[in-house]
């Protein structure tokens, strides 16, 4: 090295004294390994590991291959390490794309015991016998070893790095933004075409991977308009952010496209400093709606395959010039060119430029331009129309094998390599949609193909390479679109700058190559494995892939997929566009889980409802459980009473005195209009246009399949108004029926329907007390007796002096009961006002499990009967359904199935011996039978305790259970070991006359 | 060529230049007896075991992309047999027998992983649905465990067991459940079924059927026309595309399942994890990478991808069910095209059209069912009858109300 | 309505409280404040009575309504399209007289439906508040998009909401159902916190 | 994807339940024979290309919509408001 550069800066041997985009004056630490480093504001890890001299940073996953660094951005393969540790630790993070902060932690990963020594790289010793398809061969004889033996290892082997060991400790967020112009990259391209659109007053995002924006020109020592490109970049970033309509998005990667002009992108808003701010999210997930999009993403730089090129120090000959240019970070001091076009001559010039010395450029090409030689600008040993055949090397590399034009091997001592194939352009983004890319002779790459609508690509991303050509098509574009925009304004003019030379003769495989080549770096597929697939008959590229995993990895084959096929095509004397590319998905590169999940996770995975008197109930000491969306309290416990004793409690209390319970969950739907009858008729099975007003009628609707949907009571507040209530997980369902039965197929009908189940906080009065109760409840000027407002009436009252109420004589638990409906607000006090007027009577607050008992008791049916398969003659409702009128599911419910004479009856069971339990989910099975399928009669559906009969009782479809009533059964449940006699009862348990309901 | 140690070790020397291909690429005959459409899993098991179990020999399958493009190469690869109803679990039990047997059978490893299934509950609904579906299995002879929330915790320790919003209350477990290498099954019965003289025909598609008053004696396709005695569909998401060639319309709908897979990391879960309090299922490939999913994205689709949405809430499941997750990174998602019936089970019957031989309505759920899938459609096509095990699924039973509906969902394919 | 002795429970009661939140910015970039309004009513027209309701809403407001998704506010009420000859009426203090005129001039052209309990009503305003409801309201909030009494129902965070922009300059009507009103204000202020929230 | 709602603008998919093919669903038989309401509930042209579906806007405004969609390219191409096509304005 010349003197100038080898002054070690801040103990970094391998920084350059000046030069690169870097905070000099923010000199930062950090460690790897356990190993104390230190960098600079502006490095990425990778930069400041090679400036510290660390070439070693990985291993590859299937032979545990030795790996530094292939490239310099988010395409890398190799250098792939954990960052951070514990509850945030981040495996397989690629150190090109992290930015350095003070106090960085990274450790490297899939290695035993050390990176240095890994016993585990005895695998490549193996490589002959590991190629592809492997698995698939062996690994089963004997036959039992599969499960007990070679899975296991094979599992332990999996993976790279290690997950966190604990909860993510870290927020994250999710939002929306809406654009006309969503700007992807910023380099020439992009920063074009933004400003193009931008000046035109158009809603532009711009949004740039990468911490700085630039793209390729932070790395190159290219001019623009006279001044180095990297201050042009500058003065571009700061017009557009002095625009108000412009919003510039670092660190935020566009990952997916997605239908509509819908993109996703990931903010990394705090993944460069050392701990998430307060308030602040780690990353943010974008949903990005844009009118128009331009896709100025760039090209990515193809590796060569030749022996051993994927040894510490072969790297890229693109992101050489990266690390030499940008980061001031020398890649080595003795270096190699290879290359298949003029790229890979700049990198000999900038690296000579850089002080190191360049030991030969080989291209493989017999003839190169002579202004390409020309600008090499170094005394290097130029070797054309040659090749490497393979790199000597253990953990970085000593020299190389090379084969010139004439068949002479010669070896060159040196210790990097850099090596240029071709530039891909990134077409991910015009795929997400099902496009597929073409083949380009001319500029030997995919280019974009069909695009997703409104996307148009400009630059390297579209196949065009030079400098001057790229800061055009951005400005084209931009105009472009800003004019199908509508927007007033022209052109903008073009900054100068060369058009550097691009030609390339594209080198799919060194076939004389000595040692593994390889294609896939880190799922270590190899040059043979590729001849090998389509030996056995993978010849698609799509069974390639799979058979070899090429291109399945971390990074997705971005440098690899190209070399592969290509080799594919030349294995079967096909042209490249014949065999065309692989699927390509999202996301562009690897996101978060916890970012798409954002604000929802934990307690906020999905919202809680809690009724107007949920702080009522837990004052009681409800025990809240969930139910569907709501938080319902299941019961009251009293001292240290279980759930059994405390359920038993609310029961008696209420069957014997009085009880209330929060039913505010109930879905209510005001229904009017002049057809609100007829509507109710079509959508029951049983007849409402009868229902005289001040009363309420039990209500059965039935799904159009002739299954019951849901049930509850309607009640006719007016000539056309009606009020009908649902089941509480049924409330949403039940109201979008009703709108498609009203909007799809009758909306000739005049009515007019709104939930207002969060207006009413509703309370169930119940037990022989209740009208006591609700007497003192209401003001005096209503007469609440029970001669006046009979079973089934329905009325407005007021309380309290003047809060309106709804009071509804219906019964669940078969007592005299009453149900008072009051506006929301006034829930807890009604709640409150309720237990002050039952006082006297000692009144009971119960829960969901009494209710659960209570109407079981009485054999109603609830979520565990009415599970869309019970048709209203399975649960006994038949002469509900009227025969007089055509209704939504009548036709159906007609099926021969369901009128079988075996078909299923709800039934109630008991347990012969009194004392034992019953379980729900049991099976019949006939006494003295063996538990099988063919004798499998029905099952409990749901059981409970009954305090009133003093016994466990349940009820149950039974295979012709009607006709079985009387008889014996057994309920088994194999999976709880229980197996009860029971005797098949009628479903309702109790007061099966009905007689207490009327007082 | 038989893969054993010996043949392993002798082209690890000769450097694996002696391996053959795995089947052949012959040029389509003008005639079989048997025309299985179709290159999926279920396709290419029917000719294996048309061949095996059948001794028949001129069968061909027609596949129009290559083998294993549809939906065998894209699910996520979990077996079981926990199924509630009687039409339905003997049949998955069969197949997951097949399975426990099928490398020795066909001479190559897919890699069937019986690392447990298990069925998360969040409430006491939930559970007793889980005893009666388990109980279902447990009179068919199949495993069925239930477990508490303890038992799980044992299992899978690094849930959320502090702070969900749905708190996890014990879990359904089938020990025999677990995973298979999928694009290896399409490879193994390819292999198989070649080597019994089978000709797969990559890259050929029908576009139409030949049909004479009412029997159907061959196929149109891309590469020519292609006579057979018999025709066996089984095209999954596209089955009502190549049915209403014949001029049949099924009750199915195309919908698209979405799936993900993450990074490869060292073992972490063990088995299948599903999660109760929303659509969420994951395991882990050999390879490393978690292999998870959620619901449909609930539109008709042919186009194999699906929208953010899905995307968004199958990952609040995952943060929902596991935060030590969300440092991990997702690295590609994907889309299947399920053809989803109106009851959410199969159909393996003849058709209205003598000689055509119907197979599809799989849902999210016919991966599993690949083995006994085709050996119960091999039987129904060579004795022209079902067998006891494919009687249920039925074309006519929607007509007649003997659904197969788990869920109870009813007549709406996107519920299922 | 006739006043009862009972006291009235707002839905935040002993979960939000006045004060500042979050990030201790110089100035709150959110302010919340809670709305009490003493009525709101679903209005729907029966069947071929839209023009007739316009007409009338439009006459008892003095102001021009119309069927579509916007706000229009007079009197101490405002009224926001929620659907095709849909409505919901807000009334703050001191709209009792219209609101009843309404209600009988509405008779046979609209069902009207007293919803005064069934709504969480926040009006949200600072000049970070866009950025705060970026991060769950799915539709367009730029001004020339979305601009003075513009009206959106949509879903933020899973919870349905309905969202208006007021005549104020950024400040918005948030509008959910009352049993989502404690996971709403959860998204809310952790959405706001970044850029301190004040709450009134 | 995006569906622009006639009454609320363009949205996305979140906000809608798609309940299947309108052609089928809203012609529910007058003729009320088992065979009539099999095909009704049952058959499904589920066609490759252009597919009339309804999509309810439980997010916005509550209404049902044709939606006219591509199933290959999911394109939307065309929606309007269901009950315009039962004979209401
Ligand atoms: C994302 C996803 C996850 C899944 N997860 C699971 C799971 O975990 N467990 C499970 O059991 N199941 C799962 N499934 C379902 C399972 O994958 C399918 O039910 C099953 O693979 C369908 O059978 P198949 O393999 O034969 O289908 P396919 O593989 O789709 O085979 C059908 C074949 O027919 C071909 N074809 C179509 N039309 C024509 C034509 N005109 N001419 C010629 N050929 C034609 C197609 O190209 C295709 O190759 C999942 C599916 C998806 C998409
Ligand atoms: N000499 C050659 O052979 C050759 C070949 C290719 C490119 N080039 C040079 O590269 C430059 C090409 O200019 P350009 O503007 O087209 O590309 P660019 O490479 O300069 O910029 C692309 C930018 O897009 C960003 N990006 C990529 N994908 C993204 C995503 N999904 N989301 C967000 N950001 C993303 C990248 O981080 C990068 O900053 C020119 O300077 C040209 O000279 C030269
Ligand atoms: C079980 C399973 C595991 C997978 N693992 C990976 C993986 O590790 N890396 C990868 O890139 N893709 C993986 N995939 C996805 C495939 O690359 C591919 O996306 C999927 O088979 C669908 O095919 P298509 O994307 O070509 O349409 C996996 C797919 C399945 C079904
Ligand atoms: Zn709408």
């Amino acid at each position: 090295m010349t003197a100038s550069n080898t002054a070690t800066v801040n103990g970094q041997p391998f920084r350059q004294s000046r030069g690169g985009h870097l905070e000099r004056s923010r000199p930062l630490s950090f460690t790897f390994d356990g190993k104390n480093y230190s960098g600079f504001g502006g490095d990425t890890l990778a930069s400041a590991l090679m400036a510290n001299g660390v070439k070693l940073l990985a291993r590859s996953f299937k032979y545990h291959r030795p790996h530094g660094l292939l490239s310099a951005g988010s395409e890398e393969p190799n250098a792939l390490v954990e960052l951070r540790t514990d509850a945030r630790r981040e495996p397989n993070t690629r150190a090109t794309t992290v930015e350095l902060f003070e106090g960085l932690v990274a450790t490297s990963q899939n290695r035993w015991p050390s990176l240095e020594f890994d016993v585990m790289a005895v695998n490549g010793l193996a490589a002959p016998l590991l190629g592809a398809g492997f698995y698939y061969k062996t690994f089963m004889w004997p036959a039992a070893f599969w499960e007990k033996l070679y899975e296991p290892l094979i599992r332990r082997a999996a993976g790279l790095g290690r997950a966190a060991n604990a909860g993510d400790p870290d927020r994250y967020e999710k939002a929306f933004a809406h654009c006309d112009v969503l700007i992807i990259g910023s380099g020439p391209a992009g920063l074009m075409s933004a400003l193009a659109v931008a000046r035109r007053g158009a809603r532009v995002i711009l949004a740039e991977e990468d911490f700085a924006l630039g793209g390729r020109l932070l790395c190159e020592r290219q001019e623009i308009n006279g001044q180095p490109a990297a201050d042009w970049v500058h003065s571009i970033e700061s017009e557009l952010a002095a625009l108000p309509n412009v919003t510039i998005m670092r660190r935020t990667t566009v990952f997916g496209v997605y239908d509509g002009g819908t993109y996703g992108a990931l903010q990394r808003v705090n993944d460069h400093v050392a701990s998430v701010p307060e308030h602040q999210p780690r990353q943010r997930a974008w949903r990005i709606i844009a009118k128009r999009s331009i896709l100025a993403a760039g090209a990515i730089e193809r590796p060569l395959v030749f022996g051993n090129n994927d040894r510490p120090g072969v790297m890229l000959a693109g992101a050489a010039r990266t690390y030499l240019n940008r980061f001031a970070a020398m890649p080595g001091q003795k270096v190699v060119i290879f290359t298949a076009g003029d790229d890979g001559w700049r990198t000999a010039r900038d690296a000579a430029a850089a002080g190191l010395h360049v030991e030969a450029i080989v291209d493989r090409r017999p003839d190169v331009a002579p202004d390409v030689t020309a600008s090499s600008g170094s005394e290097a040993r130029v070797i054309l129309g040659g090749r490497i055949m393979n790199v000597s090397a253990s953990h970085g590399v000593r020299g190389v094998g090379i084969l010139d034009r004439n068949g002479q091997r010669t070896t060159i001592s040196c210790d990097a390599v850099f090596m240029s194939g071709g530039w891909s352009p990134t077409v991910n983004l015009t795929c997400h949609l099902g496009g597929k890319p073409q083949w380009n002779e001319a500029i030997a790459a995919f280019v974009p193909g069909a695009k997703p609508a409104q996307m148009i690509v400009a630059g390297a991303a579209n196949g065009t390479f030079a400098l001057g050509q790229c800061l055009r098509a951005g400005a084209e574009s931009g105009g472009a679109v800003a004019s199908d925009l509508g927007l007033a304004g022209g052109p903008i003019e073009c900054p100068k700058a060369d058009d550097e030379p691009v030609a390339v003769t594209p080198l799919w495989y060194v076939k004389e190559s000595t040692g593994l080549a390889f294609v896939d770096f880190q799922n270590d597929v190899t040059a043979k494995d590729v001849g090998l697939a389509a030996r056995e008959g993978y010849r698609s590229v799509e069974l390639l892939k799979r058979y070899t995993t090429l291109g399945m990895a971390t990074d997705q084959g971005k440098t690899a997929n190209v070399n592969g096929l290509a080799m594919l095509a030349a294995s079967r004397n096909l042209d490249i566009a014949a065999v065309g590319t692989t699927v390509y998905r999202p996301p562009f590169v690897p996101v978060a889980i916890g970012a798409l999940a954002g604000h929802h996770r934990g307690k906020d995975f999905r919202p809680t409802r809690r009724t107007p008197a949920h702080d009522w109930a837990v004052e009681q000491c409800g025990v809240m459980r969930e139910s569907g969306a709501w938080l319902r309290a299941g019961w009251f416990p009293k001292g240290d009473e279980d759930w059994l004793a405390a359920t038993s409690r609310e029961v008696e209390a209420t069957r014997n005195g009085v009880g209330v319970c929060d039913v505010s969950t109930l879905g209510k739907i005001d229904i009017q209009g002049s057809d609100a009858a007829t509507f109710l008729d079509r959508v029951y099975c049983n007849t409402f246009s009868t229902l005289p007003v001040g009363r309420a009628r039990y209500g059965l609707m039935l799904r159009e399949d002739g299954m019951v949907m849901d049930d509850g009571t309607t009640s006719r507040l007016g000539q056309e108004h009606f009020l009908m209530t649902t089941t509480t997980a049924n409330a949403g369902p039940v109201m979008q029926h009703l709108e498609f039965c009203h909007q799809c197929l009758w909306p000739d009908l005049d009515v007019q329907m709104v939930s207002v189940s969060e207006q009413w906080a509703q309370f169930s009065i119940a037990g022989p007390r209740a009208q006591n109760v609700v007497s003192r409840l209401v003001d005096r000027q209503h007469d609440v007796s029970l001669s006046a407002f009979a079973y089934l009436g329905a009325r407005e009252v007021s309380l309290a002096g003047g809060c309106p109420a709804r009071l509804f004589r219906i019964s669940y638990s078969g007592e005299l009961a009453y149900e008072l409906a009051v506006p929301a607000r006034y829930g807890d006090a009604a709640a409150r006002a309720i237990m002050m007027a039952g006082e006297a009577f000692s009144i009971t607050p119960y829960g969901t499990e009494a209710l659960s008992v209570m109407r079981i008791e009485k054999g109603h049916v609830a979520g565990n009967e009415l599970n869309g398969t019970t048709t209203a003659r399975d649960l006994g409702l038949a002469r509900m359904m009227s025969t007089k009128k055509d209704y939504i599911g009548r036709v159906m419910a007609g099926r021969p199935a369901f009128l079988a004479e075996d078909r299923w009856d709800l039934v109630g069971i008991k347990p012969v011996d009194r004392t034992a339990r019953i379980r729900a989910g049991a099976h019949f099975i006939g006494i003295g039978e063996k538990p099988a399928t063919e004798r499998d009669r029905g099952y409990v559906t749901s059981v409970a305790y009954s305090p009133t009969v003093g016994h466990w009782i349940g009820l149950g479809l039974l295979n012709a259970g009607r006709k079985a009533i009387g008889s014996r059964m057994r309920a088994v449940d194999l999976l709880r070991d229980s197996d009860i006699e029971v005797e098949i009862c009628d479903p309702v348990f109790v007061d099966p006359k009905g007689v207490r309901l009327h007082g | 060529m038989k893969y054993s140690v010996f043949s392993l070790l002798s082209e690890a020397i000769r450097g694996g230049t002696g391996w053959t291909p795995a089947w052949r690429e012959p040029e389509p005959k003008s005639q079989y007896d048997i025309v299985i459409v179709g290159g999926g899993g279920h396709g290419l098991a029917t000719a294996y075991y048309l061949a095996k179990e059948h001794g028949l020999k001129n069968i061909a399958v027609v596949e129009k992309g290559h083998i294993g493009s549809g939906n065998v190469g894209r699910n996520t690869t979990i077996i079981r047999s926990n199924y509630l109803l009687p039409a339905n679990t003997p049949f998955y039990e069969w197949s997951l027998k097949l399975w426990e047997g099928l490398e020795q059978d066909f001479n190559f490893n897919a890699m069937v992983s019986q690392r447990g299934v298990l069925n998360l509950y969040h409430s006491d609904s939930q559970r007793d649905a889980y005893v009666r579906r388990g109980n279902a299995m447990r009179l068919n002879g199949v495993d069925a465990e239930l477990i508490d929330a303890d038992g799980v915790r044992e299992i899978a320790p690094m849930l959320d067991f502090h702070n969900a919003r749905f708190p996890i209350e014990g879990g359904l477990l089938q020990r025999r459940g677990g995973t298979v290498r999928h694009d290896a099954v399409a490879w193994g019965y390819a292999r198989g079924a070649d080597q019994r003289g089978v000709d797969i025909l990559q890259h050929t598609e029908v576009k139409g059927f030949m049909i004479e008053n009412g029997r159907v004696f061959g196929v149109e396709t891309s590469r020519g026309p292609i006579k057979a005695k018999k025709v066996g569909l089984a095209c999954a998401g596209n089955s009502s595309r190549v049915a209403a060639m014949a001029g049949l319309q099924l009750p199915i709908e195309s919908h698209v399942l979405q799936a993900f897979v993450s990074e490869g990391v060292k073992p972490l879960i063990d088995g299948v994890i599903t999660f109760g309090a929303g659509h969420f299922y994951v395991s882990q490939s050999d390879k490393g990478g978690l292999v998870y999913g959620g619901d449909i994205d609930g539109y008709n689709s042919y186009a194999q991808r699906g929208n953010l949405y899905t995307i968004e809430d199958v990952h609040e499941a995952a943060m929902a069910l596991c935060p030590s997750f969300g440092r991990l990174r997702m690295v590609r998602h994907w889309g299947g095209i399920m053809d989803m019936s109106m009851d959410g089970s199969p159909i393996i019957d003849k058709t209205p059209l003598e000689g055509l031989y119907l197979n599809c309505g799989w849902c999210y759920g016919g991966f599993k069912a690949t083995p006994a899938s085709g050996w119960c459609f091999a039987h129904t096509i060579a004795r022209d009858q079902p067998h006891t095990l494919n009687a249920g699924f039925r074309l006519d039973r929607f007509a007649t109300g003997h659904l197969i509906d788990e869920k109870g969902a009813g007549a709406q394919a996107n519920l299922h | 309505m006739a006043e009862s002795a009972w006291q009235r429970r707002t839905v935040l009661a002993g979960i939000a409280h006045p004060g500042r939140f979050g990030m201790a910015t110089a100035h709150p970039g959110v302010v919340a404040r809670m709305i009490e309004p003493i009525a709101i009513y679903s209005i729907s027209a029966r069947r071929g009575e839209i023009a007739e309701t316009v007409a009338c809403l439009s006459d008892n407001l003095g102001a021009p309504v119309v069927d579509g998704p916007k706000r229009l506010a007079s009197g101490g009420i405002s009224v926001s399209g929620v659907g095709p000859g849909q409505w919901v009426a807000i009334g703050r203090e001191g709209c009792q007289s219209t609101i009843a005129l309404l209600q009988t001039a509405l008779t046979g052209k609209a069902s009207v439906v007293d919803q005064t309990d069934s709504r969480f009503i926040l009006e949200l305003s600072g000049d970070r508040v866009r950025c705060a409801l970026a991060k769950g309201i799915p539709v367009d909030l730029h001004p020339s998009v979305f601009g003075p009494g513009d009206v959106a129902q949509t879903i933020a965070g899973h919870i349905h909401v309905q969202l208006a922009s007021m005549t104020e300059h950024q400040a918005y009507e948030l509008v959910t159902s009352a049993s989502t009103a404690v996971s709403l204000w959860t998204w809310m202020t952790s959405s706001a916190a970044e850029f301190g929230l004040e709450v009134l | 994807m995006r569906i622009p709602c006639p009454y609320c603008g363009d949205r996305s998919n979140d906000e809608f339940n798609v309940l299947g093919d309108a052609d089928a669903l809203m012609n529910r038989p007058s003729d009320p024979s088992l065979s009539a309401f099999d095909v009704y509930l049952h058959a499904r042209a589920n066609p490759a290309g252009h597919h009339r579906e309804l999509w309810y806007h439980h997010g916005g405004c509550r209404r049902w919509l044709v939606v006219t969609r591509d199933t290959t390219s999911h394109a939307v191409l065309d929606v309007a408001l269901a009950s315009k096509f039962q004979g209401q304005p």
